[in-house]
């Protein structure tokens, strides 16, 4: 597997693509040495996911030349680039969430028009592979029912089952624990050793210094800067990709907290399946401070916000908040719980903080649509929606400042402004808050940390639930880990570290190693 | 002059296999025999009866037969806007100087070959399937039971309906379904009163081996063998009547009962069925048929009373 | 009572044959995200072409043919406005619909001068009854005979491979590659483009399948269950099998028993016509009539909850950011 | 994003106009296959629809079923709802209009009863769809099924009611009978009348106004208040519209109860505006032509109100078409409508992409 014909796996040269009037890849040049790691890095939306699907033929190029190995090679199909020996994890999953991982695995790749002849061969390759890179994960069970590390392991194997010498991943560490991504990390490794090459597409800083070999920046759809890893650091990576200077740390004092403004007891929920993924949960919000909920996505988390909301009904237990006790047999619906003062930024903007399909200035009081604030006698007031829409852009720097642009035509980093300005300037005592940062780049990032601190500070209490460790350790005052749907373990900001965090996130912390940690 | 004759349909469409066809073929005779050309209009819904009956009234066409009883309220409009026009309404009346209502004692008919199904079943059960449950429909199957009750009084009938839309008329597998399931129950005959329905019903008897009346006009040659006979309702004389007479200005406005007695209605013997029909059955069939225009039978109409009490 | 319960079975069988057929035709269509609700028209299309097919050849197996034929046509049209145009499926079914029941008569009358009916068809024309082998030698055996040769005996051939094919569609939608495709291109069509495979291949031939089925399902109303076309003579039974569908979860074991379920209820209903119920009297044809469907409105409250199809129905494959 | 480019007049006339003409190019062709004049029959065809004032009035009035279906089709989409049956919504909608009239048309004036009837057709209509409904939102039964179940129900009951209770005596047909003038709604001819205005004798009635009202207030509804937020909010994402505390199934009854009525209203049409007695089956297929109306009319009242429009011509100009060459069956009129539904509607972004590809080429050039 190692003889190597060419010194380059992938050349791109001159890669342009449009969408529209977006030109997401402008004229673009890269070289990846065969059997490395190489890493590319850029803002949200700078064409780093759009080159990579030109790569694996999702999209085809309006102009520009391919070659793998030295030889050009014309891709207009994913189908091409499998056979190119190309596989890729994209940054949104590409599996069907009713199949059994060995369905996922083997679409495309049946090996025979029955499956029967396929699954045995599948199988037993799929083992081989398990094993030879320690990519566990049960062949049988149903995609939506895996966390999502797992559900990122198929996506792998995916890729190496069809035989790849070139695997992209998009970025793959977004949804992992720390632990989850080292394991990643180990993984690349072998590959690598294998003589595989690896293109990955992260955000995070770190990781790009810890596994590359070279890294490549992208911004506004140009290849801005290569370096090798091993010449360069943070600050210049960081700058490279803003364009300027950038802050890498949240400023804020010492939290003054004050009287305890919410408290829940015992929570538990059943899903419509009767699965229990809340587990007794008790916890206490002051005002004044800001409770940070880490964990890996999907231990409970997205379901602690939803029954503390009043999205979901809770299935025993009780909250107590604003003066009232709120239980499974004295329920408040999600409008009931915004009147006592209580604001949500949801983890998903897309699925739940939004509809995309609105203008600006109507996702804009999404929950609240029915205040006297918008609402005459028998119409709505168009007008002060308007208004109050525009003096939030403002305020809040969305761009474009267009309350008429439909919210799905927002970047990320915007559409997340405006639930946050939206949830935020309606003066809560409570606000919890979701995924604040998920997709959101590195300037956006600075904006809303700060916005939170701010509200802190003015006497606010914050739930903060985040995957990101690196955010809830920047901006709690106070860290719960969730396992499971229950809580595993607490500790204040000042004690919790990565690695113990992360170690609490997998369930594998024991209290006796805590003093060392 | 040459009269300008028209004629519209109802909404089933003039080749409806029975009643709108019977009118056609009318016409097409009269058009053979006198050269002169019918204007013919098919109009698909409530409205456009009326747009096209006041259209052609008002291009002068007269007479103007308007067929079936759904046309009656559209009829009523139109003639008392048109008073020198003159229509002709086929099985419905209206009141109005201009205008002339034809109807047909269909119960007599059925009556009759109501007879000839008792005589014919070996079992003592016949069948009746009508098309939608409307009057019409059930004053067919009311005469129809009488006739069997009067050759074999303990007889079964059994009596079904198609449905309740207008695919009732339109629907050869539901017929065909009713039928077998009728047969079943022991019927060996079976009378169809139900548009294109009626062939469903036709071919299942003639699957299982059994027999089937046909309805409206002569039906026997669809399947000869299994047509026991067709009640027969002469729309076509009865159009060509009225095209005659406005022909030779005699044409009445007023009410036309036409029944046994004037041929308006009868049973159909001829070629595709007279091996099934024995001497003794002929002549049996004759004497009631006289007995009813005698008077002796008098035949319950199920729309004098919405009952079909006798 | 016993060989009544037989005889409504019978009819069941043969009242819900068209009825499976069109409904696991769309079990393939929607199963790739495709909505169908031009099962209707295709079924139509599918009779007037047996129907005058036949009536010319004289055969029967050539109206197949051309059923089919025709069927596939129009399941092509389908595919052309909802994969290659991405047009809105539920108009363009309507479309179809609504084309062909103008268009079957049209034909019909300028072919045959029968007011858009087909010529009666006999012999050859029609598919027959088939008697299976020693069902009038067990015809007399007490139960055994009557279950094997009044109610299994004695159907045509289409009625046997509406059956035949609830185990086939199993097999190719669960057992094959194409099945696992298909299935795949119904709940995440991205997943299955970025493994490599062609979407709009996969859905095309989605719906020739549904086309080929729904033409036999054609041929069956108008040359083996009647004799001959009759304008709309598919009488909403499209819809009917879309309910089926539904009703089915979209999976063909389930599938069939609802059209058996409505096949059944319909039976019973023409049988329950004109019968005195102890205490009520004689029911009003109308209450007896709607049985099936009140049947249908209760069970589906009681019993079957929520029916959620394939995830991508409905929606039109654009590559885009997911 | 590239729409911004593209000039208004492309999307709104150019490409619509592109495929209702391809709609009849290939009607032509069917009018070719079996030897008619295709050329004279698009004359007698537009001649009909739009050539003289009464032809004028039956395409709005035709226009009028297809507003009210279209708008209750439309209303339910809003909320992400198939209702399938305002077939059978609009049949018991007359049913309700039709009983109003025939227990007040001899007691109580015409300005009484037209609002009592319009209530009556809205409330039976939606009376009719609460039961699908309430099935979809509390047992999660597919709507599609059940309204489907509803409209053969719907059937059955009618000629139940009308033959064993409602029909008028000594007629051969299930029809009731006819109303006294009181109930009768008057027709634009006879208002305009008095002015000096002439117009054909046409069905056209009050209820077209009624049914630009119901444009309006769809519009007011759906887009200016905030029940209207919540609908389109469970419409076009459910997930979100629980997060901001809405009820779906309460929202889900509630809008087919409004969609329910709005089908009712074609009774107040053809019930009181033009029949002026009960009788069967005068829905005729409006409900599900409002299916078509309502998505090729991109659930917009002035989309809806511009296809019923296309829709009522074709109805008219086709019945003025086999009127006058009675050679060509009402069918084919039937197969153009299908083909116009097609092409137009099924089959809308055959050009759309070319010619929009087209125009920003120049564009840019
Ligand atoms: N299918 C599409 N249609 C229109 N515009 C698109 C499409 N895909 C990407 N774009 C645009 O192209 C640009 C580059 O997007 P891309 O997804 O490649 O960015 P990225 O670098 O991967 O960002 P992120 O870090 O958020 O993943 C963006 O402006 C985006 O809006
Ligand atoms: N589907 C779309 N249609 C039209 N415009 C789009 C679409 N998707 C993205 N855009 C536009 O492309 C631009 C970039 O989008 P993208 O979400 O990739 O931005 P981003 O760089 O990630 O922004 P942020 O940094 O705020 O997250 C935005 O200005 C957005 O308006
Ligand atoms: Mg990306
Ligand atoms: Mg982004």
């Amino acid at each position: 597997m190692t003889q190597q014909t060419h010194p380059y796996s992938i050349e791109l040269e001159g890669i342009s693509k449009r969408f529209g009037t977006v030109q997401a890849n402008k004229n673009i040049d890269l070289q990846v040495p065969a059997g490395t790691i190489h890493g590319i890095i850029g803002e949200n939306g700078a064409g780093k996911s759009t080159l990579m699907s030109i790569i694996y033929g999702f999209y085809e190029a309006d102009s520009g030349a391919i070659s793998i190995d030295g030889q050009q090679v014309s891709i207009r199909s994913s189908e091409d680039a499998i056979h190119a020996g190309i596989g890729m994890v994209h940054q949104h999953f590409m599996l069907v969430e009713n199949f059994s991982v060995l369905e996922n695995v083997m679409l495309g790749a049946e090996g025979g028009a029955l499956l029967k002849q396929g699954i045995a061969a599948a199988r037993k390759e799929l083992k081989r592979l398990e094993q030879e890179y320690s990519l566990d994960v049960d062949v049988e069970a149903i995609v939506e029912d895996l966390p999502v590390g797992l559900q990122q392991r198929v996506e792998i194997l995916k890729a190496l089952y069809r035989g790849a010498k070139i695997l992209i991943l998009d970025e793959p560490t977004g949804v992992l624990t720390p632990q989850e991504a080292d394991h990643l990390f180990r993984i690349l490794k072998s590959l690598k050793e294998q003589g595989v090459t690896v293109i990955l597409i992260t955000h995070k800083l770190r990781e790009i210094l810890a596994s590359t070999d070279n890294v490549s920046v992208m911004r506004q759809g140009e290849m801005v800067a290569h370096r090798e890893t091993a010449q360069t650091d943070k600050e210049e990576l960081a700058e490279l990709m803003v364009g300027k200077k950038v802050r890498l740390k949240v400023n804020k004092d010492e939290a003054q907290p004050q009287q305890t403004v919410l408290s829940a007891k015992d929570l538990s929920f059943f899903d419509g399946q009767g699965v229990e993924r809340l587990k007794k949960v008790s916890l206490e919000l002051k005002a004044g401070e800001i409770l940070g909920i880490a964990g890996v996505s999907g231990n409970g988390q997205s379901e602690l916000l939803n029954v503390l909301s009043g999205i979901t009904p809770m299935s025993s237990g009780e909250i107590q908040f604003a003066g009232q006790i709120i239980s499974a047999s004295a329920p408040k619906n999600a409008a009931q719980m915004r009147d006592l003062k209580m604001a949500h930024v949801p983890e998903d903007r897309h699925k739940m903080g939004l509809v995309t399909g609105f203008e600006a200035y109507e996702a804009a009081v999404l929950g609240y649509h029915d205040s006297d604030a918008y609402n005459g006698k028998l119409l709505m007031d168009r007008k002060a929606m308007l208004d109050e829409c525009n003096e939030r852009m403002a305020a809040w720097d969305v761009r474009p400042p267009n309350p008429h642009l439909k919210t799905a035509n927002f970047s990320g980093g915007n559409q997340q402004k405006i639930v946050i300005a939206r949830e935020v300037e309606q003066n809560p005592d409570v606000l919890l808050i979701g995924q604040p940062t998920r997709g959101v780049d590195i300037g956006a990032i600075e904006n809303i940390h700060e916005q939170i601190v701010k509200l802190r500070d003015a006497g606010k209490a914050i739930l903060l639930v985040s995957v990101e460790l690196d955010e809830i350790m920047a901006l709690s005052d106070r860290i719960i880990v969730m396992f499971d749907g229950a809580v595993v373990g607490e500790v204040t900001a000042s004690d919790a570290n990565e690695r113990t965090l992360g170690l609490m996130m997998a369930n594998a912390w024991n209290e006796g190693q805590g003093a060392q940690a | 002059a040459d009269i300008k004759p028209a004629v519209v349909y109802d909404q089933a469409g003039k080749f409806d296999k029975s009643f709108n066809e019977g009118v056609y073929n009318g016409i097409t005779q009269f058009t053979e025999d006198t050269g002169i050309k019918i204007r013919e209009s098919e109009p698909k819904n409530e409205a456009q009866v009326e747009q096209n009956l006041r259209r052609l009234a008002k291009r002068g066409y007269s007479p103007i037969v308007a067929v079936g009883f759904t046309m009656m309220s559209a009829v009523q409009k139109v003639a008392q806007d048109f008073p020198e026009v003159q229509f002709t309404l086929i099985d419905a009346v209206i009141d109005l100087p201009n205008v002339q209502s034809i109807v047909f004692k269909e119960h007599e008919g059925s009556f009759l070959v109501g007879a000839l199904a008792a005589m014919a079943s070996e079992t003592d059960t016949v069948g009746f399937i009508g098309g939608m449950d409307i009057p019409l429909i059930r004053k067919f199957g009311c005469g129809y039971e009488q006739g069997v009750k009067f050759i074999t009084p303990n007889a079964t009938v059994i009596q079904n309906m198609t449905g309740s839309t207008g695919a009732a008329f339109n629907d050869p597998t539901k017929g065909s379904e009713l039928a077998k399931s009728q047969f079943s129950k022991g019927a060996d005959v079976v009378f169809a009163a139900a548009g294109g329905t009626g062939i469903g019903v036709y071919q299942a008897a003639k699957d299982e081996g059994k027999l089937a009346i046909g309805v409206d006009s002569n039906q026997n040659h669809i399947h000869p063998g299994t047509m026991l006979t067709s009640m027969v309702k002469r729309v076509d004389a009865a159009a060509y009547k009225v095209f005659e007479e406005a022909n030779t200005g005699t044409w009445q406005p007023g009410l036309e009962i036409l029944g046994l007695s004037d041929g308006g209605v009868d049973w159909a013997l001829d070629d595709d069925n007279k091996a099934l029909i024995t001497a003794e059955m002929k002549a049996k069939m004759d004497d009631v048929k006289a007995k009813i225009i005698s008077g002796e039978i008098s035949v319950h109409d199920y729309m004098s009373d919405s009952s079909c009490n006798y | 009572m016993f060989e009544t319960l037989i005889l409504i079975l019978d009819a069941t069988l043969r009242v819900s044959t068209p009825l499976i057929l069109a409904a696991l035709a769309g079990l393939f269509s929607e199963r790739s995200g495709i909505v169908d609700i031009g099962l209707e028209g295709k079924m139509l299309g599918g009779a007037f072409a047996a129907a005058a097919a036949a009536a010319v050849f004289g055969s029967a197996w050539i109206g197949l043919l051309f059923a089919i034929a025709a069927s596939v046509s129009l399941a092509l049209i389908h595919g052309f406005a909802c994969i290659t145009h991405r047009g809105d499926h539920i108009v363009s079914g309507v479309a179809i619909n609504t084309i062909v029941a103008g268009l079957t008569v049209t034909l019909g009358l300028d072919w045959f001068d029968q007011g858009g009916q087909t010529p009666s068809l006999t012999g050859a024309a029609r598919f027959t009854p088939i008697t299976l082998p020693f069902a009038d030698q067990l015809a007399d055996v007490p139960v055994i005979g009557l279950i094997y040769s009044e109610l299994l005996s004695g159907h045509n051939i289409l009625v046997y491979l509406a059956f035949a094919m609830v185990p086939v569609t199993y097999w190719a939608v669960f057992k094959t590659r194409f099945g696992l495709r298909l299935r795949a291109v119904g709940e995440n069509p991205h997943a299955v483009d970025t493994a490599g495979i062609s979407v709009a291949l996969v859905r095309y031939r989605a719906v020739i399948i549904c086309g080929v089925l729904c033409g036999i399902a054609g041929a069956y109303l108008s040359t083996a269950h009647n004799a001959g076309f009759l304008k709309d003579m598919s009488a909403g039974k499209g819809y009917m099998a879309l309910a089926a569908l539904i009703f089915g979860k979209w999976r063909p074991i389930p599938v069939l028993l609802a059209c058996l379920l409505f096949g059944f209820l319909d039976a019973l209903a023409v049988r329950l016509q004109g019968v005195s119920l102890p205490g009520i009297g004689e029911v009003p044809v109308q209450a007896i009539e709607v049985l099936p469907y009140v049947l249908t409105v209760l069970l589906l409250a009681g019993f079957i909850g929520k029916a959620v199809g394939p995830k991508a129905i409905g929606k039109p494959y654009v590559k885009e950011r997911a | 994003m590239s729409q911004a480019k593209v000039p208004v007049w492309v999307n709104v006339g150019l490409i619509p106009l592109l495929n209702i003409l391809l709609a009849f190019l290939v009607s032509g062709l069917v009018f070719l296959a079996i030897g008619e004049d295709p050329i004279e029959a698009a004359g007698y065809l537009i001649y009909g629809a739009f050539g003289y004032d009464e032809g004028i009035g039956y395409t709005l009035y035709y226009a009028t079923n297809l507003i009210f279906t279209g708008l209750a089709v439309s209303v339910a989409f809003k909320a992400g709802l198939f209702n399938i049956g305002g077939e059978g919504q609009a049949y018991i909608g007359g049913l309700g209009v039709g009983l109003v009239c025939l227990w007040f048309d001899s007691s109580l004036p015409l300005l009484v009863i037209a609002p009592l009837a319009i209530i009556g057709g809205a409330l039976f209509g939606a009376a009719w769809a609460y039961i699908p409904a309430y099935l979809q939102a509390r047992r999660g039964s597919h709507i599609v099924i059940t309204t489907i179940m509803f409209n053969f129900i719907a059937s059955s009951l009618m000629v139940y009611l009308m033959v064993n209770w409602l029909k008028a005596e000594g007629v051969m047909s299930p029809i009731s009978r006819t109303f006294e003038e009181s109930a009768w709604l008057p027709y634009l001819h006879d208002l305009f009348a008095p002015f000096g205005f002439e117009i054909g004798d046409s069905p056209l009635n009050l209820a077209f106004v009624l049914a630009l009202l119901c444009c309006v207030f769809y519009w007011g509804l759906v887009w200016h208040t905030s029940w209207g937020y919540q609908l389109r909010t469970v419409g076009t994402n459910p997930t979100a519209a629980q997060y901001a505390g809405i009820d779906n199934a309460k929202v889900t009854i509630w809008v087919m109860l409004i969609s329910g009525g709005l089908a009712g209203l074609v009774g107040v049409n053809e019930i009181m505006g033009v029949n002026h007695n009960l009788l069967l089956n005068f829905t005729a297929g409006y409900g599900f032509a409002g299916i078509a109306v309502a998505l090729m009319g991109r659930n917009h009242p002035i989309g809806i109100v511009l296809a019923a429009m296309l829709f009522g011509a074709l109805y008219q100009g086709g019945a003025e078409l086999a009127f006058e060459i009675p050679t060509i069956t009402p069918e084919i009129v039937v197969v153009i409508q299908g083909l116009v539904i097609l092409f137009s509607g099924a089959l809308e972004n055959m050009f759309k992409g070319k010619i929009e590809g087209l125009f920003l080429r120049r564009a840019a050039a």
